[in-house]
C-alpha cells in the first residue's frame, strides 16, 4: 500500500470536460465519477430532474500524488469559483496490486 | 379558450402543480422523463420532415424559416436593454437569451391544439423552431461581451471558446435529434412511415400528458425561486410571452403565412428556453443567475403560454383574418 | 382458473420467479420499472374516471365507495388482535396497515380478468380503490399508539409527527396520481379520451406482463426473508386474502353491487399493500420490521391473489348470486 | 440495397454516429436504453412463439436449431486458430466466443427487412438465436484453456468456476427472456395474443428506430478504441460476417430451409455479439482485451451487417434459388 | 485549504427530510447526496427496485467544522438507531477558493 | 465514535458477487454500494452504455476494523490484479449509535 492523496470534487455536471482534462493535464492517469448527484450550497439547490442534466452535480474521486494533487487543486480553483461547487483532499493508502 | 383548459395536457400539467403544492411525493423518473422528451423531439420532427416531404419546398417555407431566424436574432437585442439596467448586463444577457429561443414542449402543445381544432400546418415549422435556437444562444453571448457590467474581474474570466459555444449551440441534443428525425422523416418512403406511424403518433398525445405532468412538478418547484427576484422579471415573464407572440403574428401577416403556421410560428416568438439555453450558458456565461431565468421561462412564461397564450393568439390570428387550411 | 394460470401476466410472473430461482441476472431497469407502475395508475385512473363520467353518479357508487372504506378501516383492527400475541404490538401494527390497505396491481390484473370475461365494472371503484390507502396507514398507527408493548423505551421514540404522516397517507404518490387522473379522465370530454386511448388503452396488457416480471423477480428475492419469520406470518398471509375476499363478497351481496364491482371489492379487501403503505411506516413506525409485512404482502398474498383468488372469488361471486353486466 | 439504407432504422443508426462525429451531447438514457432492449427480446419472442405455435413442430424447425447450433461450436474454432498467431491466445479467444455468438438486434433489423419485403420466417429461428449463445461462450473458454500462451502466470488465474460459466451462458438475461417469451407466447392463446399485440407489435419498428439510434452512439464511441488494434482484427470484423453468412447459406441450401429462415441463419452465423459475451467473458476470461472484441462487433460488424450484409445475404440467397414463402 | 471534517451519513430514503433539516439545524450551508445507493447492514439487504424507493440508501456527504460537525452528529445518532445507517467522519482539507 | 478504516473500492460490475463474497469472508456486517458509476484508468474509460453494465464500475464503502481491513484488502488484491480497478483505505471516525 502506497500513501496517496483522495481528492473529491464536486461540480456541476456542465463541467465534466473541463475537470477531465484538468486531471489529465495534472498527469493524473484516472478518475472515477459519479453522475446524477443532487446537492445544496450557496447556489441553491441541485436536483436533477427530467429535463437537463444542466442543475445536476457530478462527483469525480481521484486518486493522486501530493505533486499531481497540488497542480490539480490550482486548476480546479477558478472552476469552483466560477461555477460553484467543493473540492475536499484527505489521506488515504492505496493497495497497489 | 375553456376547452383548451380542459384539455388532458393542461390536466396534467396543473395535477403536477398540485401534487408540488401539497408536497406530494409524486415525480417521474429523471431518465424516462428525459426519454419522453427526446421521443416528443423524434416524432415531431419524424412527422414535420414526412409533411415536408408531401408538400414539398414552398416559397412559404423559407419566408416561415426567415421570420423565425430573424425572430431568435432580434429578440435578444430588445430583451437585453429592457433588462440591463435592472438585473445587471450578465442576467439580462441570460434572459434574452433565454426568451430568443423557444420551448419546445410548447410547440408540442400548440400542435396538439391545431390537431383538435382541425387546422393544418407546415412541416417546415419544425425546421423553424430548430433553427431558432441556436441564434438566440449566440446573440445573449455576444451581447454579454460588448456590454459587460459587473461581474467578476476579466481576470478571472477565461477567454470565451467559441468554437465549443457554437457546436453546443448547433448541435445540442434537442435541436440535432429534431433536424435529424426531420431528414429522416423527409427521407422514408410512404410504407416506412407507416411502419412507425404506430409508435410516433398514436402515444403521442399521451406521452405529452405525462411530460406535462412533469412539467408542472418542475415549474412548481422551481416558482419558489422566484420570491428573491422582485417584481421586475415576474412582469416580463408575463408579458413578453404576448408582446413577442404579436410582433410574431404581425410578422406572419405581412409574409402571409397560413393560419396555422402563423399560431406556430407565434408560439415560437412568445416562448421561452429552459433546456437547451441553460445548458449552454451554464458553460458559456456562468455568471447568468440560472435562478433567474429558468424559473422565469419554465415557471412562468410556459404555463402562460400552454394555457392561455395558445387560445389568446388563436383568436388574434383570426380576428387579423388569416386564412387556415385544413390538415395536410 | 386455468385459464387464469395461463394469462399472459401470470405467465410473466411465472417467468419472473423462474428468473431469480435459476440466478438468472434479468432485471428491469428500476426508473423504468417505476415509470411503468406509474402507467398502470394513470391508465386505470382516466379510464375508470371517463367510466364513471358516462355511468354517473349512482347510489351504487357511494355504497361501493362506502363498503371499502369501511373494509380499510375495520381489516386492520382484527389483523392487529390476531397477531400482537405472536408478532408484538409494532410488527402486528405494521401487518394490520399493510392488509388493510390495496395492492394496486391485483386491482389492475382483476380488471384485466375481467375484461376478458367480458363483464362489466364500475369507473367508482378505482376511486374506492384509491380511498383505501390512508384509512388502514392511520389505523396501523393508531393501533400501534394505544396497545403498546415492547419496542424502543419512550424517550427514543420521538413525539409522532401527525401532520407528516397525515400528508403521506392522503397524498401519497399512488393515491395522488389516481384519484388526480380520475378526475381528470370524468373532466375531459370523449373526444380527448379517443386522442389519449392509443395511449392508455391499447399497450395496457403489454405493460401490464412487463410488470408482472418485475413483480415476479421481486417476490422471488423477497421470499428468502420470510425464512426468519415462523410459520404464523406464512399461514396468515394465504389466509387472511380468502377471508378479507370472502367478507368483501358478503358486503358487496348485502348492498347489491354488480357482479364485477364485487369482484374489485373481494380483491382491494383480499390484497395488501406493498408500495405505500411501506413507505408510510418507514417514517412513522420504523420499529416494524418491513423484512416481514413486505415479504407476506408481495411474495405471498400477491401471487396467491393473481393466481388463484381471482379466479376463485369469481367462481365465489357467481355462486351467491350476484348478476354480471357487460362492460360499461 | 438503397431501399434498405434508407430504412428508418438503419438511418437512425447513422443519426447516432453523425451525433457523435460531431460531439453533440446526444444520448438515450442508459435504463431506457436497457429496458428498449428487453423489449425488443420480449416481442420478438412472444411473435416467435406465437408462430412456432401455429406453424407446429416440423422437421424444418428441428433443422434450423441444429443448424445453428452447429454454426456457433464451429465457427470460434476457426476463429480462434486464425487469429491466435497475431492477437495471442487469450484474445482470440476472446473474439471466438464473440463471433461464435449473435447479436440480436441484427437478428431483430432482419425480420423487419423480411416484414417489408413481405417474406415469412419460422417462428423457431428466434429459438435458434437464443441457442447460439452459450455453446460460443463455452467454446471460446475451452479454446483459451487447451491453447494457452502468455497471459498471466498461472498461479494468479483462479482456477474456472464451471458452474458459474454454464450459469451465466445459459441463463444470461438475454436468453432467458427470449426462451421465456417465447415458451408464453406458445402458451398463451390467441385471444391472448391480440390482447398483448398492440405492445409487442406495433411501435415494434419506432422503437427499433430508437435503439439504432443509441446504437449508432455506441458504435462511433467504439470506433476509436480500435485505432491501437492494428489492421489484422479491422479486416476480420469486415471479412468474417459475409464468409460465416456463407457458410450459413450453404448449410440452408442443403438442409432446404426457406428463403427467410435462410436469411435469418445466415445474420445469426455472420453476426457477433456485444452484449452477452462481453458480460460472460468479464467473468471468464477477463484477461482478454474488452477493447478489442467488443469494438470489432459493435463498430464494425454491426453496422456491416445492418447497412450491407442483409440486403447482401439476401440476394445471395435468392440467386442459389431458395424459396420464399409468404409471411405466416 | 481549510481543515474541516468530512462526514458521511448512509441512511435510508425515506429519512432525507430528516437528514436535510438536521444539517440545516447544525448552521452547515451545503451538502452532497446520491441517491439509489445499494448496501448490506445488520437490517438486511437494501437494495433498489422498481416499486418504492423505501428500501433504498441514501449518502449525504457534508463538508463542516469540527463544532457544526460535532452538533450534526448528535443529531443523526437516533436516526441511525430508530432506522439504521451509518455515519463516518474523517479529515480533510477544503479548497477554499 | 469508534476508530474505524474507511475501505473505497472500486471495480468493474461483474465483480460484485466477489467482493460481495470476499466482505463477507473478512468478518465484516455492512457495506454500502453504488452502482452505474464512470471512470478512467489503465483500462481505458468505463461508461454505462444502454446495452450492458459488463463496462459499468460499482464502489464499495466499506467502514471496518483495521483487521479486517487487512483480510479485506488481501483479499481484494488478485481482482484488482485481473480485472482493474482500486482500493483506497482510510482512517475515520464511526458513530456507533
Ligand atoms: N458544505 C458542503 N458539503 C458538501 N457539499 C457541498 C457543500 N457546499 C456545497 N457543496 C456541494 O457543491 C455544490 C455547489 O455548491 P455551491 O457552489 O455552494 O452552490 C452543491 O450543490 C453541493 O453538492
Ligand atoms: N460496515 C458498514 N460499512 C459500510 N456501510 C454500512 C456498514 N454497515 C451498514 N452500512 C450501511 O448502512 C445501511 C443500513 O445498515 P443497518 O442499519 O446496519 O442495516 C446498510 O444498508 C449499508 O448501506
Ligand atoms: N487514479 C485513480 N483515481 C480514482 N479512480 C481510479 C484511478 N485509477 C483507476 N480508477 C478507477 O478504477 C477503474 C479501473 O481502473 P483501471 O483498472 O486502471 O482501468 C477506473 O475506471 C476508475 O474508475
Ligand atoms: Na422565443
Ligand atoms: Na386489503
Ligand atoms: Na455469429
Amino acid at each position: 500500500m502506497r500513501d496517496v492523496k483522495r481528492i473529491e470534487i464536486v461540480v456541476e455536471a456542465p463541467q465534466e470536460e473541463v475537470i477531465r482534462q484538468l486531471i489529465e493535464d495534472a498527469g493524473i492517469d484516472g478518475f472515477t465519477l459519479m453522475h446524477a448527484v443532487a446537492g445544496r450550497g450557496q447556489r441553491g439547490d441541485r436536483t436533477s430532474d427530467g429535463l437537463s442534466s444542466a442543475f445536476q452535480n457530478i462527483v469525480f474521486v481521484v486518486a493522486a500524488t501530493a505533486d499531481q494533487t497540488a497542480a490539480l487543486v490550482e486548476g480546479v480553483r477558478p472552476i469552483l469559483k466560477r461555477t460553484g461547487g467543493i473540492c475536499l483532499v484527505s489521506d488515504a493508502r492505496w493497495l497497489k496490486h | 379558450m375553456l376547452e383548451n383548459l380542459l384539455s388532458a395536457p393542461v390536466l396534467f400539467f396543473a395535477l403536477g402543480v398540485a401534487a408540488r403544492l401539497v408536497r406530494s411525493d409524486l415525480e417521474i423518473p429523471q431518465p424516462v422523463a428525459r426519454f419522453l422528451s427526446l421521443y416528443l423531439l423524434l416524432s415531431i420532427g419524424i412527422k414535420g420532415g414526412h409533411e415536408l416531404h408531401e408538400a414539398g419546398l414552398t416559397s412559404d417555407v423559407l419566408a416561415g424559416l426567415g421570420a423565425a431566424v430573424a425572430l431568435s436574432v432580434m429578440t435578444p437585442v430588445w430583451t437585453f436593454f429592457l433588462l440591463r439596467r435592472s438585473l445587471g448586463s450578465t442576467n439580462a444577457a441570460g434572459v434574452a437569451a433565454t426568451y430568443g429561443s423557444i420551448s419546445a414542449v410548447t410547440f408540442v402543445v400548440a400542435t396538439s391544439f391545431l390537431d383538435q381544432t382541425g387546422v393544418g400546418y407546415g412541416g417546415h415549422m419544425v425546421a423553424a423552431m430548430a433553427l431558432m435556437e441556436s441564434p438566440a444562444i449566440v446573440m445573449g453571448i455576444l451581447l454579454a461581451q460588448r456590454f459587460p457590467a459587473g461581474g467578476p474581474s476579466p481576470e478571472t474570466r477565461p477567454p470565451l471558446d467559441w468554437g465549443g459555444l457554437l457546436r453546443e449551440a448547433a448541435f445540442n441534443p434537442a435541436v440535432f435529434l429534431l433536424l435529424g428525425s426531420m431528414v429522416i422523416g423527409m427521407t422514408i418512403g410512404p410504407a416506412e412511415f407507416l411502419d412507425v406511424a404506430p409508435f410516433v403518433s398514436s402515444p403521442f398525445k399521451g406521452v405529452l400528458c405525462f411530460f406535462l405532468l412533469e412539467m408542472g412538478l418542475l415549474a412548481a418547484r422551481r416558482l419558489r425561486e422566484l420570491h428573491a427576484a422582485g417584481l421586475g422579471p415576474l412582469v416580463f415573464a408575463i408579458v413578453a410571452p404576448p408582446a413577442h407572440a404579436a410582433l410574431a403574428i404581425g410578422l406572419a401577416w405581412s409574409i402571409g403565412l397560413d393560419a396555422g403556421d402563423a399560431l406556430l410560428l407565434a408560439v415560437l416568438g412568445g416562448s421561452a428556453s429552459y433546456i437547451a439555453v441553460p445548458a449552454a450558458l451554464r458553460l458559456s456565461l456562468p455568471e447568468a443567475n440560472p435562478s433567474l431565468y429558468v424559473p422565469m421561462s419554465l415557471a412562468l412564461t410556459f404555463p402562460f403560454n400552454v394555457i392561455i397564450g395558445i387560445p389568446l393568439y388563436w383568436w388574434a390570428i383570426q380576428s387579423v383574418g388569416l386564412a387556415g387550411v385544413g390538415p395536410y
